[in-house]
């Protein structure tokens, strides 16, 4: 029934969970989550779940693991170094009957409930209709792309919501610099940045193009792909563009944009997300594209953050850090 | 035909108040044209309602306001008893208002919520149900506010707020009231009031303490009456309206609505509710008229003598019998006529002269003899002097409590007429008898139009409540009416 | 056991973990943190639950997946807001201290 | 079944900000709302034509009506206002052009919120709406949108646990499917139970409200008058589409004091709370606390009653009026503050006489929700203590009048500061859309009372109680 | 003769209302105290020729009210508008240079209006307007110098007069329950003989029509008010305006039917006014304030009188004539009397002789010396005043003529003018004949016998009483006895210094009282502000929400598992 693999790998996933929640030092912390995030990518391949897996190793733990350490090192240079105050006695006893009572309450309702995969008979029959082969893209991008759809913006709203915090007087501007390397460190990370960018780009393409029919997608590939901006853009091989750079607008807006048109273009054939006869695929894989450079250049400039004060010139150019 | 001329009655006010608040200060002459004649243009239509309803037509404009639950306008006898002493007081106050003013700050918002005022209480008479009743009743709460604290300062303000803390309080009992009640048989219609025989008397008991109780507090009657001294801080054409017309008479014609039109008088008598009622009504008139004995400020003592003299109204309502009914509804009428003379008269006397105290009241005959002259008529008529308006009343309700077997009302009339003549007489002493203080002139009181459209409306209801009296047996008058519409309780 | 139960228990457990450290923790990028342990633990037990004899169910995988976009992009918002604020401290901390006024006892 | 369409317009324009977009926006979407409101009682749309246990139903029911009616009336209004009075704080430009694109967002997702029956496209539009309104709230206190988002997120993951657990229980997310198959069984309960308790934190009900006061106060007067109309609503519409159409067999009667308990104590709560507070937009943003209150409140009076349709039109007019009057009431709040002296209430002298209209606007909203007549408040309260009282329930009844009582106690408090003499304020408000668009929300909040019997009928559409299982498409 | 009853009853009392009117006129005041003489005619004319008991209905007016005047009516209406027209005349002279005519002739025709309307009234409503007129707007004419004393006066009488009106307006109200609402006069009076009368009634209406007759212990306001008013003024409220009083017994009393209670208090409290005020008057100084006393004690005997008919059940018929006729004597003497005095100042050496000489007569004649009139009255009131009654009435022949007495021996010495104007003077005499002719006049048509008939020699032997005052008189005189000196109003003052002490006492504790509710208001619960702040702060608190949604989470279950 339930092999050893995944009894150990639980045990370290909880593991890694309490070291990373506990741990006093914050990098640390950090670096156990990211390390967590690798180990829950296992779980999700032990669940057979690969596009899951992709997913939760890139964005679950690459992305937001920098965007914690970009945070925290941030927070280090304003002389905030995360580490907790110790709470009283009670409150920990208190919450941990709580929580434990909660975990107890959880577990039993879990339990309660048998495992199967009940849509699956439901998804497998629509899928030749779609022209695609993996389920999950289906599912995501056809039964419910209206749920995708949204989640696209969410996105985008995120990142507008980052915008919004910038402090007076700096917009338009730019993000802040994401140079948390030293100099030397920062050279290497330009030519390896240089380097990654396009294979980076090429390799998002494929997950893309994959993805329709084997695990992948456009969010892994987004991911990937921002992956490759970032890693630029702390090397320096790409300054941060300035919030209002039209290309940038339209990079970010394209994927929603083309998703919202194809749905609306729905309504022609019958309703809104409806795509036409034969030609779903084509429709899915359009929207795939848009939204994997969307999603990109979303991410990168989330994890980028709000415009900051600092920026002397706003009009500094993209060799800004080509002065080492 | 013409079922919408209740509606006219509540949408021409409402025109008149958006032309209040519209148009800004330098247009003032067009505001009072507007507001002048919006309230001519309503007594004319009175005075149609009253000729078709003397052909026995009864109004009626409905709208289902939830489902269930309509919004009635009904012009019976009853309504148009209020209806008319309003529209008429109205084109009064308005024209004194005016005066009053003449160009003083923040007018279009006073004449707005002037207007505003109108509108809920001609639908306080108007309503046909118990909740369109409270939508009006509760409009008037708040249209009087800005007017209450219309100076803004902390007086006005500190009035405002007492004002609104007990009738907001009394509005919520007296939802309460219907809603139980209204739970137990449905919507409640005046011109049919729904079978209560089916509901336990301690219920019905209740419920009747709310309704009372909550309409108890704009009639001011003890101990829910301490607001209206305070909002005597308002200016005069305010007081006059708060006590002769709008507020004070809202809650006393509400009273009378629940015992004979929601209960009736029957269900009343089992419950033997009229009697305690009429006890606390007796104890509001002699503590209003010892409390007006005490004041030292002319507005004041006009104040506890509205208590006193609006528990009239109740005590007629609640002792239940032929005379005693048409004496508290003609009382309705009366009180209005008569009082809103005093307070019109206190007010330019303030105005004009600057007197508030009465101690200041000295040699004001002299000066002032044609606002005295109206002054003094208000005042014989509210201590029952005949043939002042106020007497015909007092006889109806003494004969009324007789009937009823309550001579102690009596008593309690006879009191209260001592106590009327102890605190009323001595302004009047003052006014006429004493010498003016020295060097204080003489005031032309009909000089310009200003100056007569201040004194003109006190005169006219002192005039008017003169000939309520004398001529109390025409089928037109106040007492004719309200004979007409007490006897169709009693039929 | 199921598999799937025990993908699913850890979730609970890991839930149940991170709202304890979320309760405890008294900095808020830890809080973020704690938050999305919990938020991991929530897609176990989706997926765990969904986890058939032979095959996830695709349906819960793509509810996860939409999942772990949206906490991505609220964490990253978290982290922005969180940064901000620490730095508008500093700031009102720095702009307060020099111009205090008041001659120090 | 297009109605998305207003959401994809607002999408659109996230991309590009400009604030004069809300010109064209405005009336678009308001039409849509009425077309909305008019389309067949049975209309429903499956997203993409994909059939239930996998797609997403759309279904414009009396709630979804009158509830995107109502936001589209509130955004609109305080889109235009925002064109002329910007929200942003002096010289930040970025809130300036961020500011749009998120009102959008939050249009967008309370939209679809409140128009599906999916519960995890309900969770999507959740977090539209949070996210956006967490960073409407950080242009004016960071601090405080901080605790929102972290309470928030407790809130979202509450919300997500209980669909996870419901998903892998029944295998569909569907509040239509939910309701035939739902067992009262212990993972549905705790389903139930964690949505519920999320959703509270969203609905800001009592004792979980604590985010609400500092963030609404703090934020501009614009994102004020959204957070407090719309954002919290949405948890109220999923809570209603949770315990009256999916779980009507799993909660009983007692559960549902659960919600009308702490309701009570909110109005309660919320109304002291109010009264003691200084400034004027706490006070404002208690009245919010104690308002939601009665929306909880209005749940066992809902399921309690033989007739449910009064009392479920009561709750709805409730809410929509509330939307409407307290977004007026803040927009007003926010000019009124900027024309005065400082923010306490006691700075507000002279007011009555320099902005006569914002008063005005002020007062009427006021009046809506103190629940005096004539006003949508009133009427919504009047059906709902027609309900308590009828069924007996004297102890919400007296909430309910208590609550009035204490309402008209605060509001009048800053209503009597407004006319009290005082210094000459400093900028004279001029007439303009600025000054209107509180206007007419508050009359709308009050016409509102005129109409209760369309808006009785329109809530009923579709109600729950009144076909179970209805709306197939 | 047939259009008279609708013209001239109304007449009667519009006439003088719109002289009353016309004096309001600006500048015509002066005109009009000239013309006051005129104000009466249309009564006298009424009283004289106007059908006895034909109702005139005036629809519309009041509650349909109605005008009717009676055999009694005619009497008093006759008596009261002579005395009033005499009196106008005399006025119209007298404040020929007041400073005040206009309020002069304004409020003296409305008393006039009120006065001569109580007598016709045909149902209670009028009458009670009528008589609340002549009550309350005779104030004005008793205050109309302003002295302080007068204005005192004038206080005393109204918050009297208030409380008559009041006891009156509460008596007629039972009274017209009692007669099953009826407001006619005859028919609330038959009411009242019912036994199934409140039994208030009676009792009030004594209190407050005896408050205007100067009903002993009611009688307070009345020597110090007519004193204080002007001669002519004076003259009619001693003369027609108490008349009013005694009048409203006259029509309400339920004679005919034995009603022991109220008619003994009556007859005792009659009677003692009438020795206690003439004893009362003796004590005065002033010799308007004497004449005021005796107008009390006159007032006495008829009330005392018609308390011993009310007692006893005597038939109206009976009663009312003599009282009738005492009553028009009384008016026009006393009158006369009020006038006499006012002449004294202008009478120089021998003129003066000859008013002493006349005021003696008109006194000796109250007293009821024996061919004068005065005797007559009073042997026609005896005849229905029983046998103590009788005794009683022939006793205070000795009272009467001791305060005549006195009367004269305070009377002011004359000024400046040695000859009277013939406006003056004349209108004395006219009274003074009136009074002592018209009872013989009348007497037959009311009492049935001619005056004459009666014994001589029992007439002698009662005027002991009057000779024995001579005695006392002459001994009083010869010995230089000085009578003590009371003050005007004898029990007033005292009353009035406590009632003082007693409003000033309230007015301080209510000061007092509101003082410590001011001290007493709570302050704000600033330490109950404090924890809704703790409470608060919690809630605000990210942990604090987490732990709430696992007990909302559980409380839902908890709830459903129930």
């Amino acid at each position: 029934m339930t092999g050893a693999f995944d009894i150990i790998l639980c045990l370290m996933i909880l593991g890694a969970a309490g070291i990373a929640l506990f741990v006093r030092d914050a990098l640390a912390a950090i670096a156990f989550f990211i390390a967590f995030g690798n180990l829950l990518g296992l779980a999700w391949l032990g669940l057979d779940a690969v596009n899951v897996a992709l997913a939760e190793i890139a964005l679950g733990a690459g992305v937001t693991g920098v965007l914690l350490i970009l945070a925290r090192a941030r927070l280090l240079a304003l002389g905030d170094d995360a580490t907790c105050a110790d709470t009283s006695a009670w409150l920990r006893a208190g919450a941990l009957a709580a929580c434990a009572g909660f975990v107890l309450l959880l577990a039993a309702a879990v339990l309660s409930i048998p495992p199967e995969s009940g849509l699956d008979r439901a998804v497998a029959p629509l899928m030749p209709g779609l022209g695609i082969e993996n389920r999950v893209t289906g599912v995501l991008l056809a039964f419910r792309a209206y749920d995708t759809l949204l989640e696209s913006f969410v996105l985008l709203g995120a990142l507008v919501a980052v915008w919004s915090l910038a402090p007076a007087g700096v917009w338009p501007g730019r993000p802040a610099d994401l140079g948390v390397a030293d100099v030397p460190m920062r050279r290497v990370a330009r030519s390896f940045g240089r380097f990654l960018l396009p294979v980076a780009l090429v390799m998002a393409a494929y997950l893309v193009w994959a993805g329709s029919d084997v695990p992948g997608g456009a969010f892994q590939a987004g991911t990937v792909l921002a992956g490759g901006l970032m890693v630029s853009a702390i090397g320096g091989a790409i300054g941060l563009p300035r919030s209002d750079l039209p290309g940038l607008r339209v990079a970010l807006v394209l994927g929603p944009l083309v998703f919202l048109l194809i749905g609306l273009a729905g309504m022609g054939f019958g309703g809104f997300l409806v795509y036409p006869e034969g030609s779903a695929k084509a429709a899915i894989l359009a929207i795939e594209y848009s939204l994997f450079l969307s999603i990109g250049a979303t991410l990168a400039l989330l994890v980028a953050g709000p415009n900051v004060i600092g920026w002397p010139d706003p009009a500094g150019g993209t060799d800004r850090h080509s002065d080492c | 035909m013409m079922t919408f001329a209740p509606l006219l009655l509540v949408l021409l006010p409402v025109v008149a108040a958006l032309v209040s608040f519209a148009l800004p200060e330098r247009l003032s002459a067009w505001r009072n044209a507007a507001n002048i004649g919006v309230a001519f243009v309503k007594l004319l239509v009175v005075a149609y309602l009253l000729l078709q309803a003397q052909a026995g037509v009864v109004f009626e404009w409905r709208y289902e306001f939830l489902p269930g639950y309509d919004f009635v306008l009904r012009l019976d006898p009853l309504a148009l008893l209020f209806v008319t002493l309003s529209v008429f007081l109205w084109l009064l106050t308005t024209i004194y208002a005016i005066a009053y003013f003449d160009r003083g700050p923040n007018l279009p918002r006073f004449f707005g919520f002037f207007n505003l005022c109108v509108l809920a209480a001609t639908g306080v008479a108007m309503s046909g149900t118990a909740i369109t009743f409270f939508l009006f009743y509760e409009l008037l709460t708040l249209a009087t506010w800005p007017l209450v604290a219309h100076r803004g300062d902390d007086k006005s303000l500190r009035a405002g707020q007492i004002y609104l803390t007990y009738t907001l309080a009394g509005s919520v009992a007296f939802l309460a009231g219907i809603l139980w009640l209204q739970s137990l048989v449905g919507a409640i219609e005046f011109s049919a009031p729904a079978n209560l025989g089916a509901i336990p008397p301690l219920t019905l008991t209740l419920i009747f303490i709310l309704c009372i109780g909550g309409l108890g507090v704009k009639a001011a009657i003890i101990p829910f009456h301490g607001w209206l001294p305070e909002a005597m801080a308002a200016p005069a054409p305010v007081s006059a309206l708060l006590h002769a017309v709008a507020v004070v008479k809202a809650g006393a014609f509400g009273i009378v609505r629940v015992i004979y039109d929601v209960y009736g008088i029957g269900t009343v008598a089992e419950l033997g509710l009229g009697v305690p009622l009429a006890a606390i009504a007796s104890a509001t008139i002699l503590y209003g008229s010892v409390q007006a004995l005490m004041q030292s400020d002319l507005k004041k003592r006009l104040a506890y003598s509205t208590v006193s003299q609006v528990s009239y109204i109740v005590l007629g309502a609640s002792l239940i019998g032929p005379f005693a009914v048409i004496g508290g509804l003609v009382h309705l009428v009366h009180q209005g006529i008569m009082k809103i003379t005093l307070f019109m008269c206190a007010g330019a006397l303030a105005n004009r002269m600057g007197i508030t105290a009465i101690a200041e009241l000295d040699g004001a005959g002299r000066l002032m003899p044609v606002t005295m002259a109206a002054f003094s008529v208000g005042a014989l008529g509210m201590i029952g002097m005949p043939p002042v308006a106020g007497f015909i009343s007092k006889w109806y309700l003494g004969i009324g409590a007789l009937q009823s077997d309550a001579a102690w009302a009596v008593a309690v009339l006879a009191g209260s007429s001592l106590l009327n003549a102890a605190y009323f007489l001595p302004l009047l002493y003052r006014a006429w008898l004493l010498p003016p203080p020295p060097g204080r002139p003489a005031i032309a009181e009909l000089a310009t139009t200003r100056d007569r459209m201040l004194i003109l409306p006190a005169v006219v209801t002192a005039v008017v409540s003169l000939g309520a009296g004398i001529f109390a047996s025409l089928s037109f008058s106040p007492l004719g009416w309200a004979t007409l519409v007490g006897l169709g309780y009693l039929r | 056991m199921v598999t799937g139960h025990v993908y699913a228990l850890t979730g609970a457990v890991l839930a149940g973990l991170g709202l304890f450290a979320f309760i405890t923790l008294r900095h808020t990028l830890r809080q973020l943190l704690a938050i999305n342990v919990v938020g991991a633990g929530i897609f176990l037990i989706l997926g765990g639950l969904g986890r058939g004899a032979d095959a996830t169910d695709p349906f819960p995988q793509a509810l996860v997946i939409t999942g772990i976009v949206v906490a991505v992009a609220l964490t990253a918002f978290g982290a922005a807001m969180i940064v901000r604020l620490a730095e508008a401290r500093v700031a009102t901390k720095a702009a307060t201290r020099p111009d205090g006024g008041k001659p120090g006892p | 079944m297009a109605v998305p369409l207003g959401f994809m317009l607002a999408a659109l324009l996230a991309g590009r900000a400009a604030r004069w977009l809300i010109l064209p926006a405005a009336p678009a979407m308001a039409g849509l709302a009425l077309w909305l409101a008019l389309v067949p009682a049975d209309a429903a749309y499956l997203v993409g034509h994909w059939d239930l246990p996998l797609g997403i139903l759309l279904r414009p029911d009396g709630v979804a009506r009158l509830m995107v009616a109502a936001t589209a009336l509130v955004i609109g209004a305080v889109g235009l206002h925002a064109l002329a009075d910007p929200p942003e704080k002096a010289g930040n430009a970025a809130q300036a052009e961020t500011f749009w694109p998120l009102i959008y967002l939050l249009w967008a997702g309370a939209n679809a919120g409140f128009l599906t029956t999916d519960l995890f496209n309900l969770y999507v539009t959740l977090e539209m709406v949070s996210l956006a309104a967490v960073a409407l709230a950080a242009m004016g206190s960071l601090e405080a949108a901080l605790r929102y988002f972290m309470i928030a997120l407790v809130g979202s993951l509450a919300y997500l646990l209980g669909v996870a657990l419901l998903v892998g229980r029944y295998n569909t997310v569907d509040v239509t499917l939910l309701s035939q198959v739902a067992q009262p069984d212990l993972a549905t309960m705790l389903a139930l139970g964690l949505m519920t308790a999320g959703l509270l934190i969203k609905a800001a009900l009592f004792p979980m409200h604590g985010w609400l006061p500092p963030a609404h106060a703090a934020a501009p007067a614009p994102a004020s008058a959204l957070l407090s109309a719309i954002a919290v609503k949405l948890g109220f519409v999923i809570l209603l589409r949770l315990w009256f159409e999916a779980f009507p067999a799993v909660s009983g009667q007692t559960a549902l004091h659960v919600l009308g308990g702490p309701g009570a104590l909110a109005v309660i709560y919320g109304s002291v709370q109010a009264m003691r507070q200084q400034r004027l937009k706490a006070l404002v943003a208690y009245s919010t606390v104690a308002q939601v209150g009665y929306l909880f409140l209005a749940f066992p009076l809902v399921a309690g009653a033989p007739d449910p349709s009064g009392a479920w039109a009561g709750m709805m007019l409730h809410a929509v009026a509330h939307m409407l009057a307290k977004a007026a009431m803040f927009l007003a709040a926010g000019l009124m503050l900027k024309a005065a002296a400082g923010d306490r209430i006691g700075d507000l002298g002279g007011l009555a006489q320099s902005m006569p209209m914002t008063v005005t606007a002020f007062g009427l909203a006021a009046v809506s929700l103190m629940g005096l007549p004539p006003s949508g408040g009133f009427t919504g309260k009047f059906l709902l203590l027609n309900a308590a009282i009828a069924q007996g329930a004297f102890l919400y009844a007296g909430v309910m009048i208590l609550g009035g009582l204490l309402a008209a106690v605060y509001f009048f408090r800053a209503l009597s500061a407004c006319f009290a003499a005082g210094p000459a304020p400093r900028a004279p408000a001029t007439l303009g859309v600025r000054t209107a668009a509180p206007l007419v929300l508050a009359g709308l909040a009050i016409v509102m009372g005129f109409g209760g019997s369309a808006l009785h009928n329109l809530s009923a559409i579709a109600a729950p109680w009144a076909a179970p299982g209805a709306a197939a498409p | 003769m047939t259009a008279d009853p609708t013209l001239l009853l109304p007449l009667a009392v519009l006439w003088p209302m719109l002289l009353a009117g016309l004096a309001l006129l600006p500048g015509w005041g002066p005109r009009m105290v000239l013309l006051l003489p005129l104000g009466p005619l249309p009564a006298l004319a009424a009283a004289l020729v106007a059908s006895r008991d034909v109702p005139v209905a005036l629809p519309g007016v009041l509650l349909d009210s109605g005008l009717e005047l009676g055999a009694t009516g005619a009497l008093f209406l006759g008596g009261a508008a002579t005395l009033w027209f005499w009196a106008g005349v005399y006025a119209a002279f007298y404040m020929r240079h007041d400073g005040r005519p206009a309020a002069f002739a304004l409020f003296w025709n409305l008393v006039l209006a009120g006065n001569l309307g109580v007598f016709i009234a045909g149902d209670i409503v009028t009458f009670y307007v009528f008589f609340a007129l002549v009550s309350l707007l005779a104030y004005p004419l008793v205050i109309h110098d302003r002295q302080p004393a007068s204005m005192r006066a004038g206080t005393v009488y109204l918050v009297l007069a208030v409380c008559g009106e009041v006891a009156i307006l509460v008596g007629l109200m039972l009274a017209s329950f009692g007669a099953g609402g009826a407001i006619g006069i005859e028919a609330v009076r038959a009411g009242l003989a019912l036994p199934s009368a409140h039994p208030a009634a009676v009792p009030l209406l004594i209190a407050g029509f005896g408050i205007k007759a100067g009903l002993m212990p009611l009688h307070v306001w009345l020597p110090v008010a007519h004193p204080a008013a002007p001669v002519p003024a004076s003259a009619v409220l001693s003369g027609a305006i108490v008349k009013a009083g005694i009048f409203g017994l006259v029509a309400f009393l339920p004679l005919g039917m034995p009603a022991a209670v109220a008619g003994n208090v009556l007859m005792i409290l009659g009677f003692s006014g009438l020795f206690l005020a003439a004893l009362m008057g003796l004590a005065q100084a002033g010799a308007k304030a004497v004449l005021a006393y005796s107008t009390v004690s006159q007032m006495g005997l008829v009330m005392g009188v018609l308390g011993f008919a009310l007692a006893e059940g005597s038939a109206p018929a009976a009663v009312l004539p003599a009282v009738a006729l005492f009553a028009l004597h009384h008016g026009l003497a006393k009158g006369a009397l009020f006038l006499g005095v006012g002449l004294a100042p202008v009478c120089g050496r021998a003129w003066r002789w000859g008013l002493l000489g006349g005021l003696a007569v008109l006194g000796l004649s109250l007293a009821g010396m024996q061919l004068l009139a005065g005797a007559l009255v009073k042997s026609a009131l005896k005849d229905q005043a029983g046998a103590f009654g009788a005794m009683l009435i022939g006793l205070s022949a000795l009272t009467t003529a001791l305060a005549m007495a006195r009367c004269l021996a305070v009377l002011p010495g004359a000024t400046s003018r040695c000859r009277p104007p013939l406006l003056m003077a004349l209108p004395f005499l006219a009274l003074s004949g009136a009074a002592l002719w018209l009872p013989w006049l009348l007497y037959a048509r009311i009492a049935g016998t001619t005056p004459l008939a009666a014994d001589l020699r029992s007439l002698i032997f009662e005027a002991w009483p009057l000779a024995l005052a001579a005695l006392l008189i002459a001994g009083a005189v010869a010995v230089g006895l000085k009578a003590p000196v009371l003050p005007e109003g004898d029990a007033l003052s005292p009353v009035r210094r406590r009632v003082a002490a007693l409003s000033a006492a309230a007015r301080a504790a209510e000061r007092a009282g509101s003082r410590s509710l001011r001290r007493s208001r709570p302050k704000p619960q600033t330490v109950i502000g404090e924890d809704l702040d703790r409470i608060e702060d919690v809630f605000r608190e990210g942990a604090a929400a987490a732990i709430l949604v696992l007990a909302i989470a559980g409380a839902v279950v908890a709830a459903s598992l129930i």
